[in-house]
């Protein structure tokens, strides 16, 4: 049975990987989870310097899911590479470093400082909240986004994948615009801006205000989106969006993507990662599937 | 002292030991590893609410292999486990956070403090310097006090109410104050921010040591996700910029330390 | 206690009313349901002449909601009339007629034999599937919102609510053009398009591919879109996505809608209106709240 | 006759009655008013399946003030409601769909056909109209056949069974085919899609009244939200168009009438 995959000349050996933000580096987990049978871990937004991130509360539960305004706070990408990089090089998994910035120059920046690491590829997060250019993230405009990607593609060593905000009004647009631009996959989606309110206090429960939604509530519109950005681009996409379970992925590989990421499932679940890997590999020996490139975009 | 798994709690019993407070003792894995201060992240079966719920280990029966979580009911999650029954299973993830310095006060004159839901972890605390020299200072709203007489078997214990109707009228620090003799080298805390606060600044005037247990939203409860972040004084190690993880550096934290 | 809000002038005993399509015209449910207590009935979309609808399967559960793509099948508006709105003439209830079309030439037709009737207000559903514009709704793009809401405007005879599509990059770009051209207020969300895939027979569960998704999974974008919204225009706001409680609708007025309404809750529980209503009234009592005009948009 | 309420039942018993299929009593208000072929909604507790599942009233006993629902675990709802046990409670939209129309085939040679999870409903069909000239048609898989017993008390019973194991090798048709005394005036019938669509077409070639239970998709069951719609051959009265509610002008239709 096999279930190696493909993306971008990087192989898999699972399509199974972590959702950027939800599993660090992968050290805080390693003592509950064997980081050796993942796909790949993909790490928590890394910017070229370090970042404070948001007032607290970050985050806030909601039906079937959360709401998380962290704010990409992170250590910066020297220490991130001294650090991080190098706790993951003793595993037998894929890396793949999520890039997040302010402006094209960050993005670029921390990109060529991770250039010459053990990084397999490159997840760049276009659905920062603060940006140069105002209130339009990079990745809720077309033209942006095609900039933005261009820009990195020229300066990276390794395969890039421009991960797309699902807060747009055709995500067909924004899949086309990162594959003209030279984008080696997509990654879909991204969490999905919600809010909440706490009644007793009138308060508003994050510091932030809004935040990113992700847990199974949003899986429908992460399948949708994963459908129709198959149907619109030829590069891999790498989907996500509320998947707790080999089921919920497999709908995903269904749906036409190549591999897929589990976020928020990690908190629900620690073990939900291996949980996925075991729930394919029953589903495929259940449906006599041999290998399980068969089984994408075959819906 | 290393314990991280996700436990098959089995309950033993469970009683509602004042209005809305319920006393969980549960028998798991990982307790006979769990030191004080030290907590756990419960979750409940409800598909709505999916994330844990962060609760102290009020204490440990180590030959019973079990912990006991003494709870408020504060919304979903919690009015959740408190239906729990004898021989029900419950998912936890054991054990979380760094827990009270116990080892590194002893020989000097401990006070703990612990303030309405703040108090169940400081229960644990006294238990594991039992024999030393140690005053639990415990504040309440009202004269339901709660878990008091269980300090008494650990440590002296004086009283403070927010209504005066038992102790000290006031918070635990007008309590310490009252009883002049004594003359702590180190206070450890639990309770709402703004007796944490109070502790922080009274422990600065006074030279004296002091360790709070602080509480935010949490996510992972592993030094994941970064949801449960305070601000610090400087730079703190992890994260190269001025926020610390409570659920990982913490939730117990030398006052001086963090910014509240 | 004041629970009456006033929209566009016209007054509803409380904020509480059936979102559109969840409740048919009350006739089905007025066994279950008693409609004198409801702050209105907003009535399943109705055109210009009957609509089929999609093919069966036409809903799908999906965690915490479901999707739908009925398709918008109605009788069409005659039909209406004679049946449906007579039988609403007989309650004491608000009646708010909601409107489809697949042209501007539609929904004109429909307003125009709408006028006469006992309905109190036109909600103008902007988000059908097909529409003669092409791919993208009415209620997808501004300038379209924009055209369509003057057009209706100019020939209805009663206050408009223009109901908003929640699959756009930003809604308030599509409130602001709904305001401009004259909307005396607006609704939403609309459903969030979604998909299931049935991994056993690896087909979509829905005939119609996609859906909209509806029910609790939902209600964090709303009240995200509700808030946006109400920071960017004047008019009133009727809120929904969701809710299942007195509380969610208590988040909702506070996040700034004048109104409310229930959708697939009704489907999960036929007397979620009024356990809305009484859990409004209890909060408002707990928190002594004598005016429930007191808390609206308060956070 | 009519009877609509969301009911709270409580379970008397659930049994196992055939691998995954379990047969469920409860006693709620809107049994003494269920009509043969009605179903109900029952709703699942998990919070993450919100909807009600669409179930037919297998038979009631209006002594006892209750109804039995006979159904097959098939997805997350029914496997929740497999583990109701006596005086749980649970809660259902009864009752659903016009039935049977057991009082106008009165005095005809009646033949009842019900295959797999089909059979349910049948059983009480059979049982309002016992004492008439009744013949039950059960199709199966193998020589599982449950239920079938207990259709003996109400009607004759010819069993068909795809594996040849039991009965007649095949379908209800073959069955009914190969009595060559049974000479039906009218069907009434439940079961998959292609077996509903062979008995409508038998019907019409041999002049026979089918009445036929279809099955759809549901989210609210009362009508309101054209979910559960199917092709009519003439315009639908309530719909104005070529579609009918499955819920509310059915569950049953004359074969004629709808276009499947
Ligand atoms: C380290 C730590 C230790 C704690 N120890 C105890 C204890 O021993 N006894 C006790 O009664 N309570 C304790 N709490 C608070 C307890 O976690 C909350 O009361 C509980 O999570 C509320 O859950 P709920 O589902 O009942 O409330 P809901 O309001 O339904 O919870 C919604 C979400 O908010 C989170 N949340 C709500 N209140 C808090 C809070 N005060 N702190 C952190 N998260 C919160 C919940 O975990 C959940 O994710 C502790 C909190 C922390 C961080
Ligand atoms: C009028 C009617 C009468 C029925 N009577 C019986 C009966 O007596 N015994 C029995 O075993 N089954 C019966 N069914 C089928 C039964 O409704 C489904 O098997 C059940 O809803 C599956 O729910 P689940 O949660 O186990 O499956 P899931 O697959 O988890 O269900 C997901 C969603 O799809 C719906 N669904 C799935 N399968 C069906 C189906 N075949 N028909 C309609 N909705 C479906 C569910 O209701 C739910 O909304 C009947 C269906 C209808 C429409
Ligand atoms: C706490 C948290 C932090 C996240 N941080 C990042 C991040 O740093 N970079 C990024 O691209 N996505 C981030 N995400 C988004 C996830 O990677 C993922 O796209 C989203 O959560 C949807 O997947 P899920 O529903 O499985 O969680 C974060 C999500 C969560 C919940
Ligand atoms: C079955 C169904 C049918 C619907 N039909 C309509 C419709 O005809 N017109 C319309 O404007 N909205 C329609 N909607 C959308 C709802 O009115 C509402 O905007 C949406 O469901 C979100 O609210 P909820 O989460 O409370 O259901 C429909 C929703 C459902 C579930
Ligand atoms: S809860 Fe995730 S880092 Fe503390
Ligand atoms: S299920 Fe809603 S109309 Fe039949």
């Amino acid at each position: 049975m096999n279930t190696k995959v493909t993306i971008a000349g990087v192989e898999f050996k699972n399509p199974v990987m972590s959702a950027s933000g939800t599993f660090g580096s992968g050290m805080e987990y390693a003592s509950l989870v064997d980081l050796n049978k993942l796909g790949a871990v993909v790490t928590k937004g890394v910017s070229n310097i370090p970042w404070e991130g948001n007032p607290t509360p970050r985050v806030a539960e909601v039906y079937g899911g959360m709401l998380n305004a962290i704010g990409l706070q992170n250590p910066g990408v020297d220490v991130f590479i001294e650090r991080d990089l190098s706790f993951l090089s003793k595993y037998d998994t894929n890396v793949i470093v999520n890039v997040c910035g302010k402006s094209v120059e960050d993005y670029i920046e921390a990109v060529e400082r991770l250039n010459d690491t053990n990084a397999d590829m490159f997840e760049i997060n276009v659905s920062c909240p603060n940006v140069k250019e105002g209130a339009i993230a990079f990745g809720q405009k077309a033209d942006a986004l095609f900039n933005i990607t261009d820009k990195i593609k020229k300066v990276s060593k390794k395969p890039i994948i421009m991960k797309l905000s699902p807060n747009v009004t055709d995500i067909t647009e924004m899949a086309k615009a990162a594959e003209a631009a030279g984008s080696d996959a997509i990654s879909l989606i991204n969490t999905i801006t919600g809010m909440k309110i706490d009644i007793e206090r009138r308060k508003f429960v994050l510091a932030n205000k809004t935040g990113g939604m992700s847990g199974p509530a949003i899986k429908p519109v992460a399948v949708r989106m994963v459908y129709q950005c198959a149907n619109a681009v030829k590069i891999p996409i790498i989907g996500m969006g509320g998947i707790m379970t080999g089921e919920d992925a497999v709908e995903f590989l269904m749906a036409g993507a190549t591999a897929v990421a589990v976020g928020a499932a990690n908190f629900i679940n620690p073990s939900a990662m291996i949980d996925v890997i075991d729930g394919i590999d029953n589903y495929m020996r259940k449906h006599n599937v041999s290998d399980i490139n068969e089984i994408i975009a075959c819906v | 002292m290393f314990y991280r798994n996700v436990d098959e709690g089995k309950v033993i019993s469970q009683e509602e030991i004042s209005d809305g407070i319920f006393s969980l003792w549960i028998k798991n894995e990982g307790a006979n590893e769990a030191g004080a201060g030290q907590f756990v992240g419960v979750y409940p079966k409800d598909k709505s609410t999916l994330l844990m719920r962060p609760i102290s280990i009020c204490e440990t029966d180590k030959e019973a292999g079990s912990m006991r979580l003494v709870y408020r009911v504060a919304g979903k999650g919690t009015k959740e486990f408190s239906s729990l029954k004898k021989d029900d299973t419950v998912k936890i993830l054991a054990n979380l956070g760094n827990g009270f310095p116990v080892d590194e006060v002893k020989g000097k004159c401990i006070v703990l403090m612990g303030g309405g839901i703040g108090i169940p972890p400081m229960l644990g605390t006294a238990k594991a310097l039992f024999g030393e020299d140690v005053h639990s200072y415990l504040g309440y709203r009202n004269n339901d006090t709660f878990l008091s007489d269980e300090f008494l078997k650990y440590s002296k214990v004086y009283l403070a109410s927010e209504d005066g109707s038992v102790g000290v009228k006031g918070n635990v620090l007008d309590a310490l104050r009252a009883s002049i003799n004594v003359k702590p080298d180190v206070i450890m805390a639990c309770g709402p921010m703004p007796m944490l606060r109070a502790i922080k600044k009274y422990a600065e005037e006074n030279n004296i040591k002091a360790y709070i247990s602080l509480e935010e939203r949490m996510a992972c409860g592993v030094g994941a996700c970064l949801g449960c972040v305070c601000k610090t004084v400087k730079k703190d190690d992890h994260s190269h910029v001025n926020n610390t993880r409570i659920c990982t550096e913490g939730p117990v934290f030398d006052a001086t330390e963090v910014d509240i």
